[in-house]
């Protein structure tokens, strides 16, 4: 088996989340998310199958709309596109999401940028994954200060989406909507249970023993590192780049 | 339609307008940032449509602005607005926290002659705890239940934005950046700043017309090259980023920012 | 998207099915009416966008229609549409009468996701008396009183056009037709005939992408030269109206009608 | 004073009709209202003054619309659209216009097009300037068979437009919407009072002794003749030639 990157693992679970979708919308600044669609379709297109439609939002070169910044949000809801990313200054156990600021509202004490379009996203796509990799008992709290965009909703509102998974630069949860909240899925390589227990401020459900996250093959690690990483340098050149850096270093 | 320059349409502003601004890649017009600044005018309801950055930071941070109505605001990879996020901090200025499609739903309700367009999502979200003027109701068409929100029309009193042409009747020719048209609807006043003004009329062929924004909703066209700057423009030039961090770094402070805007408006030749 | 010709188009349509198609000069898939009747998919409810013509009248004649949503039908300056006037006569097609805002305000409600868009105008007329779909509701955001009608979502399962060019890609350039779009947003399978296929992206440049139905919309292309042809095609070629008057004196009687369906599709070269 | 066609005196009173606005929208195959709108803008024009702006619908020259069909209701619903003109198969005394047919709804023995736009327009454009030059019992009836667009509307009911004229071959009306009904205002040329309510179906207010529907001066005759119908050729050349054809006949 050959080294693989933190990042490579993250990027390669984000294209097994994604098998099946259609269509997935990806933000302007959301490199290992994109690199995880365009894994997936290079997969799906070496398999001889057709690959997701990737969006990625403000980008000249891969804007696929024409009909200014509300069509990203038609195109919702109208159920066309299928998978979407949601990061978050906060993320609690209900798979409440808060893009707005800490402390009290509305003088926070640490404003973000706001909600953006997660208070409609997060309604009406179905397979929404939370990804950040900063994993801190800070951004995983057990209760958001403001809730940008709810993890469930009561019986009778209107909902056709919502989160299925969270990623972090330690593991994989999965979102159970019944209970709600998460159960760990598994562990990134070089780290452990204990530690992400540790790192995350919300209960969560998980084995004794967590498996490991799942790695890539060769075949599939070849494809990233030779079409995606390609495909990747002319939206993301900076990442691609370094990504490219950090690989060198691994082969020397 | 009047053709002008950036000064004298400043003038169109009056204190406690509200004002609509596109976001960063949309085609904002940061040669009227500093005109507006020099007249003056305060008390401003901003909306930005959907998300602001540089301009709606140098209002905030020039004193002009009362309320800002947005999805977000952020000076993209050179981080969070400095004079936004401070006038939050000390309550300076008021927020009407808003999500993306909210706000063309208003502009779509004012473009619509309607007095609100429904929503789906927000229910539950603090964004809708907060927000006094949207309203939940239960879907009439539905057999009971099935909540969903009611945004009212969003009716600025000025939209400003920069795009590459206009043509000397006060066509102008927006491309695929169509929230500029939905703005510019919803708007008494529409104030436009291009790149650069052309003689024969942009509908007189049907591949340039698809674009157009046309001179019926045009209050005044100002030529400003490079009026983006440092943002991009669509088709015509990148963003500028060293020059955005730059200014982010600057308005740390008040006097850094005060420092900044002291500068010459346009980027050296 | 697939590229495709107009019978196996055709097959998209089974019965039962809610078909949108454009006004006259938006537009018209003329080169699909006899695919479409060859293929004798029955009980269509048709959606007129915001009006009908030619292809509603043939589509009535040929005994395929149950229900025609519409603002207006009629073949213009050659008179009323004579199979779909007959149809009414004898109650041979259900009507819902509608009034033109009301039908771009139903699919505008579909495009967005929304149950319902409300629509100004409206109270006191008998279309809104015959139609049981349309809500009158008290504005929500008004203190009381103040009535207002509310438009379902309009959902096609298949929309038809006719347009210039397509590229290989699936993208459809629709100029400033954009209600060709607003039926695209809102309908499942979207079917596209046009003059011409070009090899390089429609979306390449910001230009030509400005007037983009995006190919994440269409169904299938085919390429079908004339393809409005007795209607005229936007900066193609003008209708010909001397042969709209022979339909509409041919149509008269039924059998008038059977024996002009039965000649050849297309215009003499 | 020179010979006035009877087409001539109904131009030129639209023009009057029209004084004032900023925007009026036109039906493609309105060539009479289009002309008014034509001439008073010639006038305003070479009394150096700004004349409104003539939006004419269907048309491919003079389309200033960029956003499909739905454009011109949006423009009327914004109030950017001052002026509009409607027909109709029935009109009756309280400005209730019928489009969609005779006899019982929906199985019409006479069915017309349908209604259009007229169901939103009538209720949101200030000045709708009703037009039908067939002046008959069957067109001017006491009651129409089926309601397309209201005439009034009952207090509370949202309502900026409306009808303010009823412009025919024999006369023109003035619209009172607090009796609701109609006035004459004045007759046209070779007609006169027991004709017009010979050919009306419904009552109306008038003078023991209405005045004649005033003639147009020599300077907006010429206007009229010269630039006027030089325009109207580009957008209806029938309409434009036959008038210039019967000009000739008056001529000589």
């Amino acid at each position: 088996m050959a080294e693989v990157l933190p990042r490579e693992v993250l990027i390669c679970t984000i294209a097994r989340l994604l098998d099946g979708v259609r269509h997935v919308a990806v933000g302007a600044s959301s490199p290992i998310p994109a690199a995880g669609a365009m894994l997936l379709r290079a997969m799906k297109e070496a398999g001889g199958a057709v690959g997701p439609r990737i969006s990625i939002l403000g980008s000249v070169e891969h804007n696929f709309f024409t009909n200014g910044s509300a069509e990203l949000f038609d195109c919702a809801g109208q159920g066309r596109i299928d998978a979407f990313f949601l990061g978050g200054g906060q993320i609690d156990g209900f798979g409440n999401v808060n893009l707005v600021g800490a402390g009290d509202y509305p003088r926070s004490s640490v404003r973000w940028p706001g909600s953006f379009g997660s208070a409609y996203l997060y309604f009406v796509v179905p397979r929404v994954i939370l990804f950040r990799e900063e994993h801190t008992p800070r951004v995983f709290v057990e209760k958001v200060d403001f809730i940008s965009a709810p993890g469930v909703s009561p019986e009778g509102v209107f909902r056709s989406g919502g989160p299925v998974a969270l990623l972090t630069g330690k593991g994989l949860f999965r979102f159970d909507k019944t209970r709600p909240g998460f159960e760990l899925e598994s562990v990134h390589p070089g780290h452990d249970l204990a530690e992400i227990k540790q790192a995350t401020g919300f209960r969560f459900e998980h084995d004794a023993a967590p498996q490991q996250t799942a790695l890539p093959d060769r075949a599939t690690l070849d494809l990233l590192r030779g079409r995606v990483f390609d495909e990747l340098a002319e939206t993301y050149p900076e990442f691609a780049a370094q990504m490219r850096r950090d690989l060198g270093t691994v082969d020397a | 339609m009047v053709l002008s320059e950036p000064r004298a349409m400043a003038k169109h502003i009056e204190p406690g307008m509200r004002v609509a601004l596109p976001v960063d890649y949309a085609g904002v017009s940061m040669a009227m940032t500093r005109p507006i600044i020099e007249h003056g005018a305060g008390d401003l309801d901003l909306v930005c449509v959907p998300t602001g950055g540089l301009q709606v930071d140098q209002l905030v941070g020039a004193g002009l602005v009362r309320t800002v109505e947005t999805s977000a605001v952020s000076l993209g990879e050179a981080g969070g607005a400095p004079r936004f996020n401070a006038a939050v901090k000390d309550g300076a200025v008021r927020l009407k926290d808003a999500t993306c499609p909210a706000i063309h739903a208003g502009l779509m309700a004012a473009q619509k002659g309607s007095p609100f367009m429904p929503l789906r999502g927000l229910i539950g979200t603090d964004l809708l705890r907060h927000r006094d003027d949207w309203r939940v109701i239960d879907n009439p068409l539905a057999d009971g239940g099935d909540p969903i929100v009611l945004i009212p029309a969003i009716k600025p009193d000025v939209t400003i934005f920069h795009v590459p042409i206009a043509d000397r009747f006060g066509n102008v020719w927006i491309g695929r950046r169509r929230e500029l048209a939905a703005m510019a609807y919803a708007s008494r006043t529409v104030l436009v700043t291009v790149e650069r003004i052309v003689e024969e009329s942009l509908l007189a062929d049907e591949m340039s017309a698809a674009g157009v924004l046309p001179a019926l909703y045009v209050t005044a066209v100002a030529r400003a090259p490079k009026g983006a700057w440092p943002y991009g423009l669509w088709g015509e030039y990148p963003a500028d980023s060293a020059e955005i961090a730059r200014y982010a770094k600057a308005a740390r402070t008040t006097d850094g920012f005060s420092a900044y805007m002291a500068q010459a408006q346009m980027e050296p030749a």
